[in-house]
């Protein structure tokens, strides 16, 4: 399965093969390992894959070829449209398997077991492959079944808990996280059983749950409960992430920043570079000036202490902008962040100096779109320049025809019986 | 009476044999009044198609009663002057002019679209022919058995392991060019009721044929593939065919098209082992072994009669159907509830079973209600009633041998 | 205990506080051995993270850093000790993998860049995490995840569409970069296995963070759009959102994506009469009165607890959970029978939960075996075992404050 | 609906829109009255209909915007997606009925009323709808829920009886028939229905069977059954006509021509111009030597001289070409055509002659693909220009935003939701 060739780089995993059997809980995770050069076959059901009906749509024109959200996170794949719930689809899926290093999947658990294409069934074909299954809870214990939803692993994880306004209900990202999330856990899992593999030549199953995956985005609130019986609340825009309330977000002139206030080593640096530029700017009190940073600890300030620093902070700050106040604090060193939107983030000059963007040529519509490129930079085997995602079953003529030697007259039989 | 579709449309029908009378049939059945334009000297062919009655001139089949249930028959002498001229009287009151001659035929009587047109500006003129009104071979001789030839549809039917095609049985193309024709000539006669305006219709009964074997034509024009004849194969289901039942030449159909239906089919034959074997386990297989399978299936259905196979199979939701022969049409428990066909007495033949049209109307009925005519039994009428000529009129116009 | 996973992967990690141990966090749980390098005057800002053993900050006392960096090993080293740096470069040809999450340049100002590392190690690879990344402009840029997940654009998104935004709680971005260095790393191990050449990884938080908000850029690309804050909706179901439940502070996630599960949930509330009126009639206009339908179904779910909501949506086949707070995570039963949090004894905490992977592997079990260690608590071992030194050097380098 | 659309004078169907819920059993209908004119909506479900995985394929690979067999009865039709078994999709559904002058179906007697879309329903929004049913066997009686194939329906007519040899399994025509048939039919019985609406404003329900619409097929063999009990068989290239067995079909050297073989004492003339063709050709059977071909002796005709006459020109046909046979046929006045492969129809001189192939723009694979042009030329209200059939959903945004005025937002919540 090594057939590289060295003057031209294919990636990490350029040798490799991946069959993807997901749906949206799993899609980055194929999409990665395509960045990192592995041919990733997504295998669709006959009519294509649901997650095509995901918005947003090019042009708000909603149609299977045209989902962003689809075109984003099956970049850089190739498309066989099969129904493994055939028979021939099976026979069909076995030989492919065969064929595989990997093969990510993201059904009910369970699902892939009574098709007969379980882990066990599948390493019988091919003992060297890897096959990770991505659901919300795992493929065991009393909630594996349970009917899930993007928001509902992230309801379940604690996040959303703790995320939110005080007076309303919890919140999750407007734009679900969990599946993603998830994803990349489970690439991760697939990669950790892929070195194993190369060590032994053993396959194995990475069973991978996104509400556990999910479970780290709560910090440190869990071992507040098990330790101090406290729970976290959600308190908006303050936390209580080093046990007393901070604020985390801040406003500015036209809209907001984020900043920490952090006490000990970890702030000190920041807290003072920001009190010398307040101070160039008449806003620093001398009670300011005198703080020992290095040795203030937020977890035992004082609140009176807490809001005479936040409430200088907020004032100095609601006299500039966004921009001003992202400049100038790169420039002194303190860690404070503008909230951006994507059309912030697209215009930033240092995604652009890094050469982020990938331009994806989309023939079909005529058009080149900027996509986020390369998930990470490496000098050896970069990750591949993003491609479009392909089309319903785009690969059918490449992987049915080219590659297993069926014949049109075969093809046509699977089509008819809406196998392919 | 109830109200139908069609009525107040008047046809002057010249057509004979097959695909003409049977686009006039949709109108005469959908209430239009066809009168049917014979010659005692060339009635056409299928007045004296067997099982037949009458005698000579008055002469009747059972099939052309069939295909002409529903019109009336005036009896002209094309050769005569005076029966021209009925004709034309004719054209003056009817709304179409139908014919299905060789092309020049209309003509050579006076009675080309030109003509027609002079005498009635707003007649419809339909005509059919083999291969269209115009072109090199436009006037080639042609029947319903050659053009099939000729549009394809024998090339492709036939046993695959045998040298030569077989023609499919009758003439199909008598099937296919009517229901387009018929499509079109009540659009256009739905245009001259909006607009006043009438029109020519060519259809050639080789071009109206050739719709039926679009995808195997584009199949050839896009991939260079000709189509063969195949059996009963299916280029993707399988097994698909007729299979051998128990009794005298008892054949059913059956056709299987995707996995559910395959595990169902194991199961009524008792042989769930197939379910894993792997000649017959993926459809691939299966059609790859197909002719062995068809044995296999053969041996089971020769076993039971036609109608016990097709009710087991139709109550597992699997598409199965008796090869009915003649007896088995006019026996049908499901085209007798639907009637279908409808008894009418005819003079010479007695009472038997015409066939109606392939659907129902829920306001307009569209059965046959009288049986095809008698040689001129209408002419009469026909003069009197429908073109208005006076008694005197009438029989002047026998004297002077109009009529045959 | 079986094999695990990566057995055999040594990683030499100057990683701290959150973004950069959590990605060797996934190697120590598989079963690499990892190496932690802090120094005594100043450990990993982690390690006094609340909640602290009693309250009191100390090294040893932060319950989260036993967590994050349960299964390393921890070393202590003077980077500014010029015998410090020659014993991180026999560190460096011993291991695979040099990770490090400092500011961009740090490294290299100890001698420690990719260039110097190559010339100790010519197949190391070497892993820097950092906000955005080792070159361009604002690679400089101090950040943490509290800001670095506004500057990605999370915090925009999270929120009330009626309010300012209500940013996600904790440090995001420190959650969304860790799985994909850890893999990225892993396929940079397998490349160096097949051809000796290791490499340098450099990743941005900020960029990868970007990859979970695709679908948004794009949208902004391509059509112009500034995705903003939507609470708990989505386009593709309604109801969807959180909803209060009986008790204080309980609250339930509901969808509901079609009509089956609409007439369902209908039947679960016991058909109230406004679940049957026009508004909500079709889902397009279950969608326009998102708001109304969103209050009327609190009124449903006010009155039971989320665990009955959840229990009896389940059954019926909708998707519903309990938005869980802390307590109920420690509480769960999937988690319990998945063994997610494994209690280990911390030598100055205690008996302490540790949370595992969020995956399982069939072969080789991952997940934390022993607790984070203390500071230096494995300096003589990584020294003695893994460098090979004698007890002579090891008491000389101790006597020179090496390892301080 | 008509009245108030602005009508187009060049064709019959012109301003009038049709609404096609038909799949492969129905596609002839909504295909003929878009080539009268009429605006053909098909209606799809999402995903597409399954008659697109019919083969054959552009290219012989399957897709479902590649199948020949959708392409040829789908021609100058528009297409939508809508999930008729949605209450969404049900209630646009009546709003384009309000619009809709046709509406023809092919689902299982019985679906339409289960939605709440039967023709009583249809019939109260619109009452001057035409509703076309295009079913195997109708609305009514025993079989109208038997499950179809288009070989059933050929079986079950008499015609698959009669074709075939005596000692072999019928046989059907290879490309299907029956469906198309039936789906013409419903052509015929729609402009039945139209021409009474146009006139009285009254719709109607149209019960089309397509299985009734193959009946006539055998329409011979019937009254011959009924009359002498007598049950007409296959006979291989025979025709069994009036009891008797007329050889039709007659293999040559290179391929074969079908025409009748002349009965000596009906038609003594024909038979001689054989004779003397077969004199030329040296081959003759002696005991046409005996016969005085002006004058023949009818009486001294037996059975086995005809036999003799049908062996000596099946000799006769062997020696010659396809061509050079088809030519003596003709000169000799006798009617014949050769059986013409879907290759010899391309090249044929008369089709070309009429300019009967329509060149039909495949933008989207940059290819131009020669048709079976109008199915009858019509000198006022010819049959309209050839426009490939649609992309699925390839009118969405007209028919859902400009025409129906949903906002775009909605429509891709509807995508979204599964309803369109």
């Amino acid at each position: 399965m090594t057939n590289q060739k060295q003057d031209k780089n294919m990636g990490a995993l350029g040798p490799y093969r991946v069959l993807d059997l997901t749906d949206e809980k799993g899609f980055l995770c194929g999409r990665l390992m395509a960045d990192l050069g592995a041919e990733v076959i997504k295998i669709e059901p006959p009519g294509g894959d649901p997650g095509r009906s995901l918005p947003p749509f090019y042009k708000d024109d909603p149609h299977p070829e045209k989902s962003l959200y689809y075109l984003a996170y099956n970049a850089s794949k190739k498309s066989i449209t099969l129904d493994i719930e055939t028979t021939d689809g099976q026979d069909i899926f076995k030989k492919l398997v065969k064929t595989a290093d990997f093969v990510i999947e993201s059904y009910r658990p369970g699902h892939m077991d009574n098709l007969g294409l379980g882990y066990e069934d599948l390493s019988r074909i091919n003992p060297r492959v890897v096959v990770t299954s991505i659901s919300p809870f795992g493929q065991t214990g009393p909630y594996r079944n349970f009917h899930s939803f993007d928001l509902l692993c992230s309801a379940m994880s604690g996040h959303m808990f703790i995320t939110g306004d005080p007076d309303r209900a919890p919140l999750h990202i407007s734009l679900p996280q969990a599946y993603l999330l998830g994803s990349a856990e489970a690439l991760m899992a697939t990669m950790a059983a892929h070195y194993y593999r190369r060590k032994t030549g053993l396959g194995q199953h990475a069973d991978v749950a996104i509400r556990d995956a999910m479970i780290k985005t709560t910090v440190n609130t869990v071992p507040m409960w098990e330790y101090k019986n406290e729970i976290t609340k959600r308190g908006g825009v303050f936390w209580t992430l080093r046990g007393e309330k901070q604020r985390v977000l801040w406003p500015c002139k036209d809209g907001a920043v984020s900043f920490g206030m952090h006490g000990g080593g970890f702030g000190a640096k920041t807290n003072r570079e920001l009190v010398k530029w307040m101070d160039s700017e008449g806003m620093a009190s001398d009670f300011l000036k005198t703080i020992d940073w290095e040795n203030l600890d937020m977890e035992t300030a004082t609140p009176e202490l807490y809001n005479e620093l936040s409430d200088a902070i907020l004032r100095f700050f609601q006299t500039h902008t966004k921009k001003e106040l992202a400049r100038e604090a790169l420039d002194r060193g303190v860690m404070l962040s503008p909230v951006q939107t994507v059309a912030d983030i697209s215009e930033s000059t240092q995604l652009e100096a890094r050469d982020f963007w990938d331009e994806v040529e989309h023939w079909d519509l005529n058009v080149r779109i900027r996509y986020p490129g390369a998930f990470i930079q490496i000098t050896e085997t970069p990750c591949l320049k993003t491609t479009r995602a392909p089309h319903i079953g785009e690969h059918n003529e490449d992987i049915y025809i080219r590659e297993l030697k069926m014949t049109s007259e075969e093809l046509a039989i699977l089509s008819g019986a809406r196998v392919i | 009476m109830c109200r139908q579709a069609l009525e107040g449309v008047k046809i002057a029908d010249f057509t004979w044999a097959a695909a003409g009378p049977l686009t006039m049939s949709y109108l005469a059945h959908g209430g239009a009044t066809v009168v049917k334009i014979e010659s005692g000297t060339r009635s056409g062919a299928s007045r004296s198609f067997p099982p037949r009655g009458g005698e000579g001139g008055m002469i009747s089949s059972m099939m052309f009663s069939n295909d002409n249930s529903d019109k009336l028959s005036i009896s002209i002498n094309m050769k005569n002057p005076r029966g021209v001229e009925v004709a034309k009287k004719l054209v003056l009151w009817a709304d179409v002019v139908a014919e299905n001659f060789r092309p020049g035929t209309m003509e050579k009587w006076g009675l080309g679209y030109a003509e027609l047109k002079k005498i009635n500006p707003s007649i419809i003129m339909f005509r059919s022919s083999a291969r269209g009104q115009t072109g090199p071979d436009s006037k080639v001789a042609e029947n319903g058995i050659t053009l099939q030839s000729l549009t394809g549809f024998t090339s492709l039917t036939g046993y695959p392991d045998k040298n030569d095609p077989t023609p499919p049985w009758g003439a199909y193309t008598d099937l296919t060019a009517p229901a387009l024709g018929a499509v079109m000539l009540i659009g256009a006669l739905d245009y001259r009721a909006k607009t006043g305006k009438g029109q020519c219709l060519d259809l050639s009964q080789l071009e109206a044929g050739l719709q039926f074997l679009a995808p195997a034509i584009l199949d050839y024009h896009v991939n260079h593939l000709c189509a063969r004849r195949m059996g009963n194969a299916s280029s993707y289901g399988v097994p698909h065919g007729v299979y051998r039942c128990s009794g005298n030449d008892r054949w059913c159909a059956i056709a299987i098209f995707d996995d559910r239906e395959w595990k169902a089919f194991c199961r009524i034959m008792d042989k769930p082992e197939w379910l894993d074997d792997p000649r017959f386990a993926t459809a691939i297989a299966r059609k790859k072994n197909e002719s062995e399978l068809d044995h296999l299936i053969n041996e089971w259905t020769v076993k039971h009669p036609v109608e016990e196979i097709m009710n087991l199979l139709q109550d597992n939701n699997i598409s199965a159907g008796i090869v009915e022969n003649s007896a088995d049409i006019l026996n049908d428990p499901q085209i007798k509830e639907r009637q279908f066909f409808e008894k009418l007495e005819h003079p010479h033949l007695g009472s038997f079973f015409h066939h109606g049209v392939g659907f129902r109307l829920s306001k307009t009925p569209c059965n046959p209600r009288t049986p095809g005519p008698i040689l001129g039994q209408h002419t009469e009428h026909v003069c009197r009633e429908l073109l208005g000529l006076g008694k005197d009129e009438y029989e002047n116009l026998v004297d002077a041998g109009a009529f045959t | 205990m079986s094999k695990q996973a990566l057995e055999g992967v040594k990683v030499a990690d100057f990683t701290w506080v959150a973004a950069g141990p959590l990605t060797t966090n996934y190697l120590a749980q598989c079963g690499a051995t990892v190496v932690k390098i802090e120094s005594i005057t100043k450990p990993d800002g982690i390690r006094t993270f609340p909640p602290n053993k009693d309250n009191q900050a100390g090294p040893n006392r932060s319950l989260l850093f036993s967590m994050e960096n349960a299964n390393k090993l921890s070393m202590t080293l003077n980077l500014k000790h010029p015998k410090g740096l020659e014993l991180v470069k026999r560190l460096v040809a011993w291991a695979d993998i040099v990770a490090e999450n400092y500011r961009p340049g740090t490294m290299e100002r100890w001698g420690l860049g990719y260039e110097d590392l190559k010339k100790i190690n010519p197949s190391i690879i070497m892993f820097s995490s950092s906000a955005q990344g080792q070159t361009g402009p604002d690679a400089g840029m101090g950040a943490t995840g509290i800001t670095l997940q506004s500057l990605s654009g999370f915090t925009h998104l999270t929120g009330w569409p009626d309010r300012d935004p209500a940013p996600p709680w904790g440090a995001y971005t420190d959650l969304t970069a860790p799985a994909f260095g850890a893999a990225a790393l892993m396929a940079a191990l397998d490349y160096r296995d097949r051809t000796g050449k290791g490499q340098y990884l450099d990743l941005s938080q900020y960029e990868a963070g970007l990859h979970y908000l695709s679908p948004a850029i794009l949208d902004y690309h391509v059509n112009g759009r500034v995705a903003g804050r939507t609470g708990n909706a989505q386009p593709y179901a309604a109801p969807h959102g959180v909803y209060r439940c009986s008790g204080e502070e309980r609250w339930c996630c509901i969808a509901v994506f079609n009509e089956k599960e609409w007439t369902a949930f209908r039947q679960i509330m016991g058909e109230p009469g406004w679940a049957k009126e026009e508004r909500f009639s079709t889902f397009l206009k279950r969608k326009k009165n998102e708001a109304e339908l969103n209050a009327l179904v609190e009124t449903w779910t006010s009155r039971h607890s989320p665990e009955d909501v959840m229990a009896m949506l389940q059954e019926k086949g909708i998707s519903a959970g309990v938005v869980k707070n802390a307590q109920d995570i420690y509480e769960d039963p999937q988690l319990k029978e998945r063994e997610f949090f494994k209690k280990l004894d911390h030598p100055e905490i205690g008996p302490l939960s540790h949370r595992s992977v969020g995956f399982k592997l069939s072969r080789t079990p991952c997940g934390p075996i022993r607790p984070g260690p203390c500071l230096g608590e494995h300096t003589e071992q990584v020294c003695r075992e893994f460098l090979g030194m004698s007890d002579e050097e090891f008491v000389d380098l101790i006597t020179d404050g090496v390892f301080e | 609906m008509a009245s108030e659309k602005t009508r187009d004078n060049q064709t019959v169907l012109g301003g009038y829109r049709a609404l096609d819920l038909t799949d492969e059993k129905g596609a002839m209908c909504g295909w003929a009255l878009a080539a009268l004119g009429a605006e053909v909506i098909k209606v799809e479900p999402p995903g597409g209909d399954p008659s697109r995985s019919i083969p054959p394929f552009y290219g012989g690979v399957p897709h479902p915007e590649k199948s020949l067999f959708f392409f040829a009865y789908n021609t100058n039709k528009k297409s939508i997606t809508l999930n008729l078994e949605t209450v969404d999709g049900r209630v646009i559904f009546e709003k384009l009925v309000r619009s809709a002058d046709f509406v023809i179906e092919s689902f299982k007697p019985g679906y339409m009323e289960a939605q709440g879309l039967g023709y009583s329903a249809l019939d109260h929004i619109n009452p001057r709808i035409v509703m076309t049913a295009i079913t195997p066997f109708g609305q009514t009686g025993p079989y109208r829920g038997f499950k179809t194939s288009d070989l059933m329906c050929s079986a079950m007519s008499g015609f698959m009886y009669l074709t075939g040899d005596p000692d072999r399994e019928p046989i059907r025509i290879s490309v299907p028939q029956a469906y198309a048939l039936g789906g013409a039919e419903g052509a015929i019985a729609t402009m039945t229905a139209h021409y009474f609406r146009e006139r009285t404003g009254e719709g109607q329900y149209v019960d089309v069977s397509i299985r009734e619409s193959m009946l006539k097929t055998a329409p011979y063999s019937l009254p011959w059954m009924e009359k002498y009990g007598k049950l007409t068989k296959r006979s291989g290239p025979y025709w069994t006509l009036m009891g008797q067995n007329t050889r039709v079909h007659w293999p040559c050297k290179d391929g074969s021509v079908t025409f009748v073989l002349p009965a000596i004492k009906i038609n003594p003339d024909l038979c001689r111009r054989f004779i003397e063709w077969m004199a030329e050709k040296g081959i003759i059977h002696e005991s046409f030597n005996r016969i005085d071909w002006n004058h023949p002796d009818m009486a001294s005709i037996t059975p086995q001289i005809q036999n003799e006459l049908e062996s000596s020109i099946l000799n006769l046909c062997k020696t010659l070409t396809r061509s050079e046979l088809m030519e003596g046929l003709i000169a000799r006045g006798i009617t014949a055509a050769p059986v013409n492969t879907m290759e010899d129809i391309s090249r044929n001189e008369q089709l070309r002659a009429r300019d009967f192939w329509e060149q039909v723009e495949h933008g989207e694979m940059g290819a131009s693909i020669p048709y079976p042009g109008a199915f009858i030329r019509a000198t006022e209200t010819p049959c309209v220009k050839k426009h490939r059939a649609p992309m699925i959903g390839e009118h969405n945004r007209e028919i859902y935003v400009d025409f129906l005025g949903i906002p775009k937002k909605e429509l891709v919540i509807l995508k979204v939701a599964g309803i369109i």
